[in-house]
C-alpha cells in the first residue's frame, strides 16, 4: 500500500457533503423524483447542468488536468452516498462513476478528451461492459472489434448499459481477434450499427438499456492489460462507489422508518415503545454501520491505492447487498400496509436496493471474488 | 325443497346428487336460472342448514357432492370473492329477515360483498376502529375511512365495523352492519400499490345511510361478529395456503353458462391474480434454475434445496394438523403456524429467484423473465408478511395462545376516547 | 411409490411411543445420563437387556422371520425420538439403526444371523463406512478388501465409528480389487489386525472410535449394488432416523426452555412477558415444527416405499441439524450464564446438537445432495 | 517523588522516562521492589494523578512511557485482572484512607482483587441483589450469595455490592464495600463450564464482616459507585476487542524479575485462556480451510467470506467511532455496538469452524482440529453473547439509548422488598 486508510471524513469533505445535501433536499424531493422517474430521458438535464455550474460535481473525480475538480474517489463516493439518500436521477452513475472509472484506468491519455468532456457536464457517456447472463465474467464476453484499414468494427450484444438510451457515447469493451485481453473502444451512438434498446426496470430511477452492435465504428481507447487489471480496477472503483451509493438509501431508509415507528400508533401505545420492534431496530442499525464502515473503508482504501483493492471493494458491495435489502424489506414491514402502497415513497428505495443487489454483481458472487482475491494476493499460503 | 336428509351415507349422497344432476344439469341453462336451481334443490351451498338452502352435510358429503358436480362439469354456486365470508357471517349473526334478503343472492352470485374493517389508523388493531356510526330516528349515520377493501368497486354490500359508544372500552363500543355500497355516501377510489396494481380500494363514507334494521348483532357486539368473518377468512387462506384449490376448472366446460361464469369470474378474481407471486412462486425456482443453467452454481443449489424444504415442509406441517383433527387427537401447535411459516417460504423464493435471475432481477415487464413474472415476485413478497395480520402480530398469537405465555401490558383498556391514536 | 405417507400416528405407535418415554423417564434422568455418559463403556447393558426382554427394541425394525419385531422405520424412528428427548445412552444407533440398516440393504440373506443376533440385544454391531475426512463420499473411501483362499483380508482406517470401541462385530465397508462397488464386510473386532482408538468426543452420550485395519480377516456379507444404492439407502434410512431422534431433543430443549422463561423473573417480570423472547420463541416453534414434519415424512415415506427417499432424508436431515442447532444455541441464551454451567443439563443437548449437526453430513453437504437426488430422478427435465 | 510536571510535551516525557529508566531499570531486582520503584516515580500508573502514584498523564503521554518501557523490556505496574478497575473505582469514590490502604499493593501486585456484583438471581438485572449487610455496631454484617467471580480463589479484596434497605427502590438501597476475602464467612467453590473450564467461581457469604471504614461512598449510593467499575470494565473490554493490546509482550524478557512477573501472569491470566475461543478465533478459519483443503467448497468460500467481512468492519467501526472521538465529532451510533457485534462475528466463526473441520466437528481434546481448540471454540462462543451484558440487553440499550426509543414498561419501581424476583 502506498497511502493509509483514514476513518474519518476531513473538514473540507464534510462541507462538501453537506452542501450536496442541502442542495439536493432542495432539489430532489420525492416528489420531484417522481416527476423525473416518469419522464421520457429520466433525469432533469437542468438540475445535471446546476450540478456542473455550482458544484463542479460531474468531473468531482477528475484530474484537474483534465479538467475535473482533482478529488478523490472518496468525494465521489460521499456524492455518491447523497445521491443515494435522495434517489435524484442524474448522469453522475454513467458518466462521472462508470465511464470515468473506465477511461481513468484503462485509457488515461487517450481519454483524456472524453474526460474533460464529461467533467464539463455537457457530455453523457455510458459504459457498455457486461453482457447476456453472467455479470463481470470477462472470460464470457463475446463482442468483437476487427481491425480494418485503421478503423475498427464491433459486433455483439451488452446487456444493462446504465443509461445506454441516453448517453452520447458509449465505452464498449471489446475482444480483439489478435489480443489475449479485451480492449475498450469509443463509440458514438450516432453512427450506424448501434441499436439502443430500453430496457423496463424495476426501479426507474435508473435506467437501463441493451445495445446491440453491427458492425458499428469505434475507437481503440486502450486495453485492459494483464489479467484484465483495467477492467478489475473498473469493477472495484464502481463496486465501491455503488457500495456508498447504497449507504447512502438504507441510511435514509433506516431514518424513515424509525421516525414513522416513533409516530404511528397501535393498541394505545407507538409501535416503536414494543420490544420486538426495538430489538429488530437495534440489529438492523448494526448492519446498516457495518456496511458503512466497509463503504467508507474501501473509499479511503481507493485513494490510499492499498493493494487489495478487489477484496476490498467485493467486500463492500456484498455487504451493503445485504444491508440495503434487509433496511428495504424492514422498512415496509414496519410502515405495515401504507408501506406497500405506490404513493408511500419506502417502494422507491425498495427497488433502488433490489436493483442495486445484483447489479455489478450478486452479493455470493462478490464474496467468491473475495476469497478469489485472498488466493491471489497468497494470503493463503 | 328436496326432502330432508337425517344422516345419509356418502354412497346414497353420491346416488342422489347424481341422479338430480341428471335430471337438471344442462350447460345452456342461464347462469342465474340454475344456481336458483342449486338454491332451491339445497345443492349450492350442501353445507349450510337445510333451513337455508342447504343440507347440512359434513365436509366429507360436500366433497362428495363436489366430485359429482365436477365430474360432469355442473357450475357451482357462486363461491369467489368474500361472499362465503359475508354468508358464514350472516347465517350465525343474522335475523331471519337478513338471511331472507341477503343469502340467496349470495349463492346465485347476484351480489358482489365487500369487507369494510380495516382503517388507516387501525391496521393490526382492528379494534381501534374510528368510522362512526350515529343513530338518527331509524337510520344509522356512518362517517369515516375504510381501507383495503377488495371489490369495493363493485361490491353491493358492505360488512361495516363502526363505532357506536366512544365511551366503553375499544372492543365494546362496536356494532356491525350491512351497508348498500350503492349510494351518494360512498366514495371507492382504488389504491395502487408498490408492484402496479390497484387490486385494493379505500372508501370514504360520509353521512351514509344504513336503515336499522341492517344492524347485525346487537350494538356494542360488533367485534364479536367481526371475529366470526375473521376467523373464516383465516380458515379459508389456510385451505388455500395448504393447496386445497378454491373452485374446481374441470373439463367440460364448453356450455354457454360456463362462459356466463368465467365472465363473473373475470371480475370477481381480477383483484387476486397477483397473490401466487406474493407468495413466491416456489414452484417456478426449479424450472427457472434449470432453465437458465444457475442450477449449476453451488450457491443457487443451496438456497433453491433451503427453498424447497422450507415449502415442502410447510405443506406436511398443515397436513399434520388436518390429520391430528380428523382422527380427534388435541390440537397442536403445528395448526397454527401456517401464515407466518407462508412469509419465509416467501421471502426465500424471492431470495432464490433473484439469484437464478442474477442481473435480470433489475428488468421489469416483458424484459423481466417469464414476460414479468418474476419481477412481480420480488416487488410484490414484502407485502405477504403484512396482509391479513402482520408477522409480528402472528407471532404474538403463537406465543400468546398457543405457547401461553403472558400477554402484552395493555395501554388501551378504559374509555376509547381517551386511549392515544394516530 | 408403492405405500402412501400418512400424517399421523396410529394408536399402536402413540401407545408405544408412551410407554417408551415413561420407561426412559424412569430409567435415564439427566442424572442417571451423566454417570452413564462419564463410565468407561459409554452405555448401561443393563439397562439395555431390559429395553429387550421388555420393550423388544434392539429388534424394533428387524423381521420377525430374522427374530425383530417387525415394525416399520416408523417405529424405529419413534424409538430414536424418544432417545433424542433423554439423551439416554444405548447400542440403539450403531446396532439397531445404522448396522441394521446397513444388513437389510445390502445383506438380507447373509446377514440374518447377525439382524436376529442384534435383535437378541446381546450382540452389539458398529458399522464401519466413513474414512478420514470427506464423509459419506463413497468414491473417496480407500480401504480395500483382497481375497486370498477363501477369506477376505481388509485394510484401511474408518473413522468416526459409532460404539467402533464397545462393538464385538464391526461391519466394515470396502473396495475389491476385481470389483466396481463398494461391498460389506463382517469383521469380529476380537480377529487380529483390528486396532480401535477411542476418540475424544464434545458429546459423551455418543462414542466414537477410529479402526485402523490391518490385514483383518472378513467375511464378505454382500455389496452396495449398482450406484452403491445399498450405501445410499443405508444412509437414507440412518439420516431419517437421525433427524427423528434430533427433533426429539429439539423438542425436549424448546419446552425445557419455555419452562424456565415463564420461571425466570428479571427486572421484576418473568422473562418470558418479554416481547423479544416471545417472538423468538414463536419463530423456534416453527423451525422445531417444521423440523418434526419432514422428520415424520421421511419415516413414512420409507415404510411406504417412495423412490425418492434420499432427497427426502437428505431434506429431513438438513433441516434438523439447523433446527437443533437453532434450539441449543437459544436455550442457552435464554437461561442465561446457568445454561452455560456444567450442572445444568442445557449443555448435554447442546453437544448432542453440535454432533448431530455434522454426523452423516452437514446440512450444506445434505442440501446438495437433495438436488443431486433432484437432478437424478429427473424432475428437471 | 519526582517534580510535578504541568503539561509536557511528548519528546520531553520520552527523554524523562528514557533516561529513568537508564538510571533505574535492572531486570535482576526482584519484582515487588521494582514496582514500588515505580509507584515512588509515578512511572507504574503515569495516567494516575500525581497524589496517588502517578503522573496525570493524558492517553497519548502514556504511550510514550508504555512505547520506552517496552523498548528496553521494563516491567510495568501490575495491571492484569481486575485490579485497575477497583483501582478507577477507589481513585473516584473512595476515602484518602482507602486510597492509602489499597493503591500502592494493587501497583505492586501484592494484592489481587475480584467484583462480587452477579448473583443467581440477578444477572441481567445487576441492581437486583438480594445480598444483604447490615450495620452491627461499627461492623457490616454480610450475607449472600454471588457468582461468576473471577479469581475469586486467590483474591485477597473484592469489590462488593449489598443491600442495606429493603424499603427503598432497587436501586436505591444498594451500597458498596470493599470486603476482605480472607475470611471465614467467605468460602468461594469453582463453578464448572459447560466447556470444562473453571474459570468463575461462586462465593457464599455468611455472616462476613466489613469494617465500616471500607464502606465506599454513602449507604444507598451503592450502584452510582458499581456503575463507574462497569464503565470502566466496558472500556476495556471495548478496547480489547478492538484489538489494542492490554500488556505489550515484548523481547528482551530474559531478567528473574521477567520469570518473577510470568509466574505472576500465571495465577492471575488463568482464567481467561479460553476467551480467545469464546470470540471465535476468526484468525484461524482461513488458515484451517486452506491446511484441509476445504478452501475448495463453495459453502465454505461464502461464509468464510461473510466471517471476513464482518469481523473486519467490527474492527473498522470502532476505529470509526475512535477516529470521530479523536476528531471531537460528535458521537454516532458506531461507538455502542461493538459488544453485540463481537457475538454475530463469534457465531458466525463457529459456524465457518464446523463447516471447515466437518465431521471432526463431533471431536474434542488431542482428537480435534488443532489439538482441541476448535473443540473448544465450538463450546466457547455461546457464553460471548452471556457474559458481560447479554445480547438482549444490548439491543435494549442501542434502542432506547441510541436509537433513543421508548424505555421498557417498568414493573420493579417502588419498595425492592415488593418486587417479584426468583
Amino acid at each position: 500500500m502506498s497511502g493509509t486508510v483514514t476513518f474519518v471524513h476531513t473538514q473540507e469533505q464534510t462541507l462538501f457533503r453537506d452542501s450536496l445535501r442541502r442542495f439536493l433536499d432542495a432539489t430532489s424531493p420525492t416528489t420531484r423524483v417522481r416527476q423525473v422517474m416518469e419522464s421520457e430521458s429520466g433525469f432533469d438535464a437542468d438540475l445535471w447542468k446546476r450540478m456542473g455550474d455550482e458544484l463542479a460535481l460531474p468531473g468531482i473525480g477528475i484530474a484537474e488536468t483534465d479538467g475535473g475538480a482533482g478529488f478523490g474517489w472518496t468525494e465521489v463516493c460521499i456524492a455518491m452516498e447523497e445521491f443515494g439518500r435522495t434517489l435524484c436521477p442524474s448522469p453522475f452513475m454513467a458518466s462521472s462513476v462508470l465511464s470515468m472509472a473506465a477511461l481513468s484506468t484503462m485509457a488515461p491519455a487517450t481519454g483524456a478528451a472524453l474526460l474533460s468532456s464529461i467533467a464539463s457536464g455537457t457530455h453523457h457517456c455510458a459504459l457498455a461492459a457486461q453482457e447476456l447472463h453472467g455479470q463481470w465474467d470477462f472470460a464470457d464476453w463475446q463482442c468483437t472489434a476487427i481491425e480494418k484499414d485503421g478503423t475498427f468494427r464491433l459486433d455483439g450484444v451488452k446487456h444493462l448499459v446504465v443509461d445506454g438510451a441516453q448517453a452520447q457515447t458509449l465505452l464498449v469493451v471489446a475482444r480483439r481477434a489478435d489480443q489475449p485481453t479485451l480492449a475498450l473502444f469509443e463509440v458514438e451512438t450516432s453512427t450506424a450499427g448501434v441499436d439502443r434498446r430500453p430496457l423496463k426496470v424495476i426501479d426507474p430511477t435508473r435506467r437501463l438499456a441493451q445495445v446491440t452492435l453491427k458492425g458499428a465504428q469505434g475507437r481503440l481507447l486502450g486495453t485492459t492489460g494483464k489479467d484484465n487489471a483495467g477492467l478489475e480496477r473498473t469493477l472495484d472503483l464502481a463496486s465501491i462507489a455503488l457500495a456508498n451509493e447504497m449507504v447512502g438509501g438504507m441510511g435514509r431508509l433506516f431514518a424513515d422508518t424509525l421516525a414513522y415507528t416513533r409516530l404511528r400508533v397501535q393498541f394505545g401505545r407507538n409501535i416503536a415503545s414494543f420490544q420486538a420492534i426495538k430489538h429488530r431496530m437495534a440489529e438492523l442499525l448494526i448492519q446498516v454501520e457495518l456496511a458503512r464502515s466497509a463503504a467508507y473503508y474501501a473509499a479511503s482504501a481507493a485513494d490510499a491505492g492499498l493493494n487489495n483493492l478487489s477484496y476490498l471493494a467485493s467486500l463492500a458491495k456484498s455487504l451493503a447487498s445485504d444491508a440495503y435489502l434487509l433496511a428495504a424489506q424492514e422498512a415496509i414491514q414496519l410502515h405495515g400496509g401504507i408501506g406497500f402502497t405506490w404513493d408511500n415513497d419506502t417502494h422507491l428505495w425498495f427497488k433502488r436496493a433490489k436493483s442495486s443487489e445484483v447489479f455489478l454483481g450478486t452479493p455470493a458472487w462478490h464474496r467468491e471474488r473475495m476469497i478469489r482475491a485472498l488466493e491471489r494476493s497468497g494470503a493463503n499460503t | 325443497m328436496s326432502t330432508p336428509v337425517t344422516t345419509p351415507d356418502q354412497d346414497s349422497v353420491r346416488q342422489e346428487v347424481r341422479s338430480w344432476l341428471e335430471a337438471n344439469w344442462d350447460a345452456d341453462t342461464p347462469l342465474i336460472a340454475w344456481r336458483n336451481k342449486l338454491v332451491d334443490s339445497g345443492w349450492g351451498m350442501p353445507e349450510w342448514p337445510e333451513a337455508w338452502h342447504g343440507r347440512g352435510y359434513s365436509a366429507e358429503l360436500v366433497r362428495v357432492v363436489e366430485q359429482e358436480f365436477g365430474r360432469v362439469g355442473a357450475v357451482t354456486g357462486a363461491k369467489a370473492g368474500i361472499r362465503l365470508l359475508a354468508a358464514a357471517t350472516l347465517l350465525e349473526h343474522g335475523t331471519d329477515a337478513h338471511k331472507r334478503t341477503w343469502l340467496r343472492r349470495i349463492i346465485t352470485g347476484e351480489d358482489t360483498w365487500c369487507q369494510l374493517f380495516s382503517e388507516p389508523g387501525s391496521g393490526s388493531d382492528l379494534a381501534g376502529a374510528t368510522t362512526r356510526a350515529d343513530l338518527r330516528g331509524d337510520e344509522w349515520i356512518i362517517n369515516g375511512q375504510k381501507v383495503w377493501t377488495t371489490s369495493a368497486h363493485h361490491a353491493n354490500w358492505g360488512l361495516l365495523l363502526a363505532r357506536t359508544d366512544w365511551d366503553a372500552p375499544k372492543h365494546k363500543g362496536l356494532t356491525f352492519f350491512v351497508i348498500n355500497m350503492h349510494q351518494p355516501g360512498v366514495v371507492v377510489q382504488p389504491l395502487r400499490q408498490m408492484n402496479g396494481h390497484a387490486s385494493f380500494n379505500q372508501v370514504f363514507i360520509t353521512d351514509a345511510v344504513v336503515p336499522r334494521e341492517y344492524q347485525v348483532g346487537q350494538v356494542g357486539n360488533g367485534w364479536a361478529v367481526a371475529m366470526t368473518t375473521l376467523a373464516h377468512e383465516r380458515r379459508r387462506a389456510d385451505g388455500l395456503r395448504s393447496g386445497s384449490s378454491d373452485v374446481d376448472r374441470g373439463s367440460l366446460r364448453r356450455g354457454r353458462i360456463h362462459a356466463e361464469e368465467d365472465a363473473e369470474n373475470l371480475t370477481v378474481l381480477a383483484p387476486y391474480t397477483w397473490y401466487p407471486q406474493r407468495a413466491g412462486r416456489t414452484d417456478l425456482a426449479l424450472p427457472q434454475a434449470v432453465a437458465g443453467g444457475r442450477i449449476a452454481d453451488p450457491v443457487v443449489r443451496q438456497e433453491l434445496a433451503r427453498l424447497l424444504a422450507m415449502s415442502s415442509t410447510a405443506e406436511w406441517t398443515a397436513r399434520r394438523a388436518r390429520a391430528a383433527q380428523q382422527a380427534g387427537k388435541p390440537q397442536g401447535p403445528e395448526g397454527s403456524l401456517g401464515k407466518l411459516v407462508a412469509s419465509h417460504v416467501a421471502r426465500q423464493a424471492q431470495k432464490v429467484h433473484t439469484l437464478i435471475a442474477d442481473g435480470d432481477s433489475m428488468l421489469a415487464g416483458a424484459d423481466s423473465p417469464l414476460q414479468g413474472i418474476i419481477a412481480e415476485i420480488l416487488l410484490s413478497v414484502p407485502a405477504v408478511s403484512i396482509a391479513g395480520g402482520t408477522d409480528e402480530i402472528q407471532r404474538n398469537i403463537i406465543a400468546e395462545r398457543v405457547l401461553d405465555m403472558p400477554k402484552e401490558p395493555r395501554f388501551d383498556d378504559g374509555p376509547f376516547r381517551d386511549i392515544p391514536r394516530n
